[in-house]
């Protein structure tokens, strides 16, 4: 039996949800042959950061992540 | 009872019934015992300067022991002199005057040609034209049919003459062996057609004989490509409808051709944007009787769903058809086995194992009793395994609760935007 | 005794969904197909299962139903290997289409989605009386309902459907499937008059004055004697009579544990023997007195009983039934027969072999020698009969009397196989169609 | 027992099935599955900078009770990073030496984009490349698949773009939605390639659901174009196959794909043209295990005829397949009924006399028995009756001794020609 | 005797292509589908059918015939319903597929055809006895050949084939199918020797001492004696005999219009009944001890003797048979009989009722109360047994005697219902498995 991808997503995600958590925000992104890089910055620290993601579901979660926090801004 | 009759363009017919342009319909003999059946309109073999047919003409393509699930023929357009169709045609409509009799005209796509052509066929007294511009073989040798339907340019200049003469409505059929059928639909509708028809027959070779070698059907051994026509063809003339009838610059009706053999087909390609439909190959391989179930579950239908008339459906499902680019990337659907009813054959295991996302576990319960179960985490919702399962309701395909807000592949795109150019 | 009441549900499973499209679509649809033609009532079968593979139920039912009010029963007591399925061209390539259980489907579907399939005429102010609500009488009344006839059915019986209702074991028929068909036809607005026996409860001369036209369609009757000693002791049962009893839920305890002889070898000796077994029989025997090759009962029929083991006993006739001390039988003389030249009706004379008596231990006889004739109700409508088998013009179904038609099992003559629920309902249509034929002639004239 | 392995475009198979550029080779995992249950190839799901798929992806067409006679699919291509890809690419390659492995490929028309994917995939150590240039939705929104592969122009760009690096054979996959497959056929081999594979999928809409009036697949109630394949879609592929093999200036091999089910659909591509095969649908609907009867039956076909190996079948109907117009006009064939076997359906009789030439009577014999005879000498011979006639060998289709001499249409128009300018 | 002939042909018609094809597209291909495993030589039943319904017959008959070796006869005398057929998942919707008609088309084409499926493979140079060319050895025989091994199989009759050929009645078992198979095995250079009866012809030790390995596959014996007054009576018949006379086309004349009793109710009894219906027997009923539930005889068995009009006795046990003058069975003694607590088998026990005694006029008395054992062979190769039953390993088919194996009837343990070829055929095969596992491994030690 292959792999469960889910477990990989959810690893992803919780990058993702971490970075957030702790203040980052996305920056920008691009796309690879390998997935997509992400840039993450801490607008308090001006820390930066970069991640790779490459489920599907995870790449799908950070634009919508990104799209929410934008209505969240203009709101 | 509803109403089951329709106004297409202009034409009203008892029911949204024709024969399409082909052996069918290829005299009045044949016209008027079809109407005697109660289609509700024929439209008649394309006259032409007559042609001369081969011997062997279709192929039929059956599929797992179930006949005629296609269709293909080398045939052309009609070999009988124009003035004895133009009798038939007017004793027909005479017998049956409720009825649609539409001539299909096929020409060179020269002004007096189709002026000639179209004045001589009206005087008969017909419903309305059909042009044909699609026969895939044969006459594109000679300059017509598809040798113009694959020409948007051509297309509108055929459909600009006959509409120059015309009294009654005029409809271009366009051909489906083509890059894009829009920009012919749109040609059309510049040249000013009343509606479209689509579609003809797809370019096709039914089968090689695996003992002689040789093409089905073949002539004294040769083949040629032959109009790929039936039930196969269904879904890529629903596509070819719904594409044309979701152009927000397209206007004019569709009359819906190619694979029809059910009420049911009629009510999908109606809501796809049909005004009516035509039939060719179910009739050819059942006779005109199977009008009966067609009216009639097609009356039974609408009942069914307490909507009045047939004409309600038209393009109901059209603004459901969109550009991949704008479905909705987190929406998610999985797939559930009801044990109940689950048969317990494996398919829906080997295909999801070897072939989609292996995600169907095969187990065995606290009784000994094998039993299937989805891993709904890693089912991406293909739909796979409930197509190859064998069993009406054995396997639902579930939507999720959105765990997200719906984001399009587009608002993808404008977001992935907006991020970048902000950084 | 739920227990008993499930022996006697019906038997044979409906097809299911599947099993029903699967075979619709094994149907090749045939062009001008043998099958409608072997249906008596010329159901446009095709057309009906075609409409079952679309998934047009209602039309289904509807077509089947149009060309035959009791179709829903015909579809399970229909012979129907001599009729539509024997006829189907599948015979000769692989395996003919289950017609009667696709129809049953489509039918059954109508049944349980209380469709309403046919609509009254506008009345024209005619009056018609029919004897009899079994199939003949019902569908002569469906039909005459359509055309704008008021129409009056006069029922001996309790409830209406004739032997469709009383007849035929439940087990291949249960009572409600006949019952729906009544109700079909009510909705027409006929006005079935139970229990009212024309003879008895109201004369026939006052139908004849009162009516424009009178349809006699009362069938046959009950089992005749035997007309041999003994016939009264206990535990002789008239088939017909078991049979009814059983479809009103009753069912008898003496049957447990015995020996039963059946005597004939028709469609009722069948029902009865199958009957006696379900009530739970030790052992059952049919006794006929002419061979297999002659017996009146088809195949699936027969092979049905011998499914249900029931035992045949060939060229044997029954003589006397003995009696134990308080008049119940016990014993029952038989005697060997043999085949002779055939008498007029083809079928070879069984001759008694001298000498060959024998006596067969029985707890339990029942009588299924056929149906005896409504001479007395026949007589009192005046009409010319032959043996109790009314006289029709074959084509109107006029009988020698001006207003009055008959039509099913009454104008049945023996020696042409079994009579059959779907030819009285033809019989019963033709004969509307008649007397619309002469009235709508009538109307014109006036 | 005959040679089944093949060498195609100078890669060589243990035989001529490979398995399609779909969710069968998406991983590792079912590649491996799929040789192990004896595939000669596979074509990898399609690599590109990973796509986002939706869920609900496919529908299956069904015929009269039987499962997919067709399928449609809305998925994209792979949606997983190229990096895992490739790990597993050699581990499958590792461990199955002797079986093919083809990298499908896709980006767009750009110089530096192939390079550095075809160098990326090619230093894993794969046996040929496959240039996607036909999916059907999805990719063409973003300047890649059929929005390419439509373009004869770039069709030969990418194919010379992808050539200018690789190692190994370069062959460009095809798309059958457009006018004229012969075009980028042609284009292809000016690029370079070293191969052509034909058919992807065909546009398509496989249905509406006729209660909720949403397109099938939907997601979240709305659907788009997808792809066509399945047996459905043989006749077209045969067809298209067949037109490139034919062309006096097309010389490169071709890998046929398109409804490929069965051993006898192999036996016909081959002789129509194509080098090798490749499956999807077959594979989704049950399984790798069918692998079993298409090698086993092929090679009994091959045995039962004599024939060595399966190389030699290639390409030996091409003669037969020519231009209508070069077809005898004066060929003869008319239906004959076998009264012995005809079961006396009709609808032979019914299929004539309502949709072809009326010429099959009923008839009743001297002992009252309904027997069918045809008309002869007013026979078209279209095979009609045989087509629709549900049992084998009831009806033949028998060649008339020709009266005339051979003439085509060719033959007739030069004739005429020659008439005129005498005149 | 041509139409005494008659009535012992193959009684099911067999598929034609169409019926073939039509099925075969009903088949669902399931993957690790559960009719395989439902039969005992797993043969890949979807593989098999996939390819029928692809034109690649011979294909689909070597898939047969690589897992049965007598698959031929076993698609006719497999009780598919409690095998294969019992577990297709069809039975869940619609009905399930019909595997041994299938089975039987596809071999039948490879019979016609005159395919010889597989080729022996490369000689190894090891010996091995095979006593019995029954479906244990011939399968065992047909798998060493493939394996290189040099096999000779000793068989008492003049024709090789075991029960197939003999012993399982023609109208469902030709012997030309069997003897087919047979040819088969012989096309992989296994050695036949007919008429050579081990512990006659041929002493034990001998095989023992000049093979590599032995394997015991000769079945069980005769039907034994019922042990009561009066067997040695004219009249009285073997009910195994019986079905090798009409096997070999001879017809005794002496059944036609008597009155037969038939002793037990497994697949023997069904057989010896059956046969003589087909005789010409008047009435033929079988006596059981026991009742319905619990007689060994197949559900299609029992049916198809109910439809052969095979009467059915339960309870009752015969006590004596009565002579006439001069020598000829005339009665039976019979006793009734009531089922007591179960067995150690879990069977209920039956005891004769007291008094119950009573006489039945029969002509002729077929015994088909099971098969005796071969206790002196078995006891000549020294293994240990258990009233006749070979003690095997039960993965090994290794006896207590090192270089022998037995497999098939002669391991058959009583009430675990009847005993099957197919079985057999599996053990034959898992034998030569076995046998190959340990020679092979002695090479190597070599
Ligand atoms: C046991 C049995 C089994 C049968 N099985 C089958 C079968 O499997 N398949 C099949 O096709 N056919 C079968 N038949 C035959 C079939 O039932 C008849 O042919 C059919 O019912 C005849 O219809 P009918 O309308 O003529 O008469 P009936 O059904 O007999 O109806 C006559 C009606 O008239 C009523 N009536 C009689 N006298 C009077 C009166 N004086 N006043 C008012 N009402 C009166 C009766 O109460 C009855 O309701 C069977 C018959 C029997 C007896
Ligand atoms: C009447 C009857 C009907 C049956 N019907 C069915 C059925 O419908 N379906 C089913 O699956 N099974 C049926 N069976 C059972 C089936 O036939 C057996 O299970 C099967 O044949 C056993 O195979 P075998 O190879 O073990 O033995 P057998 O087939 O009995 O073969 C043993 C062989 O060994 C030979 N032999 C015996 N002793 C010696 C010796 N000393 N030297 C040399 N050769 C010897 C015999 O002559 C015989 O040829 C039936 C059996 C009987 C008796
Ligand atoms: C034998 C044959 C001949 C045809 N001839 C014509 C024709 O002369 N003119 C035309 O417009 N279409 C012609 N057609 C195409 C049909 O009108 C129709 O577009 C096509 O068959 C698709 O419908 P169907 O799937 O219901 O058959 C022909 C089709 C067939 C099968
Ligand atoms: C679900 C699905 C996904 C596919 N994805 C790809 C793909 O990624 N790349 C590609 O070249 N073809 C793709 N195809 C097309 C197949 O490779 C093949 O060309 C097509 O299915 C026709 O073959 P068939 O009729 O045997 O299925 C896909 C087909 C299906 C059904
Ligand atoms: S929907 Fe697709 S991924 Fe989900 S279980 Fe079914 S086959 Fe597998
Ligand atoms: S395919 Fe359908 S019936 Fe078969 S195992 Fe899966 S859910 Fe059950
Ligand atoms: S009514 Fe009877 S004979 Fe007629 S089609 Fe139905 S079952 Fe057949
Ligand atoms: S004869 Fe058979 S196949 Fe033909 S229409 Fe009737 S039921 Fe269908
Ligand atoms: S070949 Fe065509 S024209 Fe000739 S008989 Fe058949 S259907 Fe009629
Ligand atoms: S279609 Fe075939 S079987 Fe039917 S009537 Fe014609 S020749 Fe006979
Ligand atoms: S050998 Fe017997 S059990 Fe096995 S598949 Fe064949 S018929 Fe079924
Ligand atoms: S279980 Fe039935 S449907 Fe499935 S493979 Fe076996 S025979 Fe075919």
């Amino acid at each position: 039996m292959a792999l469960s991808s889910y477990d990989a997503f959810l690893s992803e995600k919780r990058q993702v949800d971490d970075l957030v958590k702790k203040g980052y925000i996305m920056t920008a992104s691009k796309g690879t042959l390998d997935g997509d890089v992400v840039e993450f910055e801490n607008k308090m620290t001006s820390d930066k950061k970069t991640i790779r993601l490459t489920h599907p579901d995870s790449r799908k979660y950070f634009t919508t992540l990104y799209i929410k926090q934008q209505e969240q801004m203009t709101e | 009872m509803a109403d089951i009759s329709i106004n297409f363009a202009g034409i009203k017919s008892p029911n949204p019934y024709w024969l399409a342009s082909a052996p069918p319909t290829n005299t009045g003999y044949q016209v008027q015992r079809a109407f005697a059946a109660g289609w509700g309109g024929a439209v008649w073999k394309t006259l032409c300067e007559p042609v001369l047919n081969v011997t062997s003409r279709f192929g039929g393509y059956h599929f797992n022991g179930q006949r005629v699930a296609g269709f293909n023929n080398i045939e052309l357009v009609s070999d009988r002199p124009i003035e004895e169709n133009l009798k038939e045609i007017y004793e027909t409509k005479k017998r049956f005057p409720d009825r649609v009799i539409i001539a299909s005209l096929m020409v060179e796509p020269e002004r007096d040609k189709w002026h000639e052509i179209v004045k001589r066929v009206q005087d008969v007294g017909v419903d309305g034209f059909e042009l044909n511009l699609g026969c895939p073989h044969g006459m594109s040798e000679r300059g017509m049919g598809s040798a113009v339907g694959q020409h948007p340019d051509l297309v509108e200049k055929s459909t600009l003459y006959a509409k120059e003469v015309a009294e009654v409505p005029v409809i271009t059929k366009l051909t489906p062996n083509i890059t894009d059928i829009t920009a012919t639909a749109k040609a059309a509708q510049r040249g000013g057609a009343d509606a479209v028809s689509m579609i003809n027959t797809i370019n096709s070779l039914i089968g090689v004989d695996i003992d002689t070698w040789s093409p089905i059907p073949n002539v004294n051994g040769k083949g040629a490509h032959g109009g790929y026509c039936g039930p196969a063809v269904k879904p890529i003339a629903l596509n070819m409808i719904g594409e044309c009838a979701r152009q927000p610059d397209f206007h004019i009706p569709i009359s819906g051709i190619g694979g029809i053999s059910t009420w049911q087909d009629t009510v999908e390609f109606m809501l796809m944007g049909a005004g009516g439909v035509q039939i060719c190959t179910a009739a050819m391989h059942h006779g005109f009787s199977i009008i009966d179930d067609l009216t009639e579950g097609l009356s039974n239908y609408l009942d069914d769903k307490g909507i009045a008339s047939v004409s309600q459906l038209v393009g109901k499902s059209v603004e459901k058809y969109t550009d991949w680019s704008n479905l909705d990337l987190n929406h998610r659907i999985v797939a559930r086995i009801n044990n109940d009813i689950c048969i317990n054959c494996n398919k829906c295991h080997i295909a999801c194992e070897d072939t989609s996302h292996q995600c169907i576990d095969m187990l065995v319960d606290e009784n000994g009793n094998d039993y299937l179960k989805v891993r709904e985490d890693d089912c991406v919702g293909c739909n796979l395994c409930s197509i190859v399962c064998p069993v009406e309701g054995a396997i639902d395909m579930v939507d999720l609760e959105p765990a997200e807000p719906p984001m399009s592949w587009n608002d993808r795109q404008a977001a992935l935007q907006v991020m970048n150019s902000n950084s | 005794a739920e227990d008993m009441k499930k022996n006697f549900d019906e038997s044979k499973p409906s097809f299911n969904a599947q099993e029903a499209l699967d075979e619709a679509n094994r149907c090749l649809y045939c062009y001008d197909a043998p099958c409608i033609t072997a249906c008596p009532t010329e159901i446009n079968i095709p057309g009906f299962i075609k409409k079952i593979a679309s998934g047009n139920l209602k039309g289904s039912a509807k077509t089947i139903m149009e060309a035959n009010p009791i179709g829903a029963s015909c579809a399970r007591v229909c012979p129907t290997e001599e009729l539509c399925e024997g006829a189907c061209v599948l015979n000769h390539s692989t395996k003919p289409i289950m017609i009667g259980d696709l129809q049953r489907f489509a039918t059954d579907w109508s049944i349980k989605n209380e469709q309403v399939l046919f609509k009254a005429g506008e009345k024209n102010g005619k009056q018609i009386a029919i004897v009899g609500s079994g199939p003949a009488g019902l569908s002569a009344a469906r039909e005459l309902g359509r055309l704008g006839y008021t129409v009056t059915i006069f029922e001996a019986k309790d409830e209406a459907g004739g032997l469709d209702t009383h007849g035929i074991v439940p087990f291949r028929l249960p009572k409600d499937i006949s019952l729906w068909e009544v109700e079909q036809v009510k909705s027409l607005g006929v006005d079935i008059r139970t229990n009212t026996e024309v003879g008895k409860d109201i004369v026939a001369e006052d139908l004849v004055d009162n009516y424009d036209a009178v349809i006699l369609a009362a069938g046959m009757g009950k089992v005749p004697m035997l007309g041999i000693e003994g016939e009264d002791l206990a535990g002789i049962y008239d088939a017909i009579d078991l049979v009814e009893e059983v479809k009103n839920g009753n069912y008898p305890t003496e049957f447990a544990g015995k020996r039963v002889a059946v005597i004939g070898a028709g469609n009722t000796a069948i029902d009865g023997a199958t009957t006696a077994v379900r009530l739970g029989a030790d052992s059952v025997k049919i006794l006929y007195r002419r061979t297999e090759v002659e017996m009146s009962a088809y195949k699936f029929e027969y092979d049905f009983a011998k499914q249900d083991g029931v035992e045949f006993r060939w060229l044997v006739a029954p003589k006397r039934l003995i009696g134990d001390g308080s008049g119940h039988v016990k014993q029952m003389e038989c005697v060997r027969m043999e085949l002779k030249e055939a008498e007029s009706d083809g079928r070879k004379r069984p001759i008694e072999i001298k000498g060959s008596e024998f006596l067969m231990d029985v707890d339990i006889v029942i009588k299924a020698i056929g149906q005896t004739r409504h001479h007395q109700l026949i007589e009192a409508f005046d009409l010319d009969h032959q043996g109790g088998v009314v006289k029709v013009d074959p084509v109107t179904f006029k009988t020698t009397e001006p207003k009055v038609y008959a039509a099913g099992d009454v104008v049945f003559a023996k020696g042409i196989g079994e009579a059959m629920a779907v030819s009285a309902a033809q019989q019963g249509k033709e004969t509307a169609y008649a007397v619309h034929q002469q009235l709508k002639g009538s109307k014109e004239k006036v």
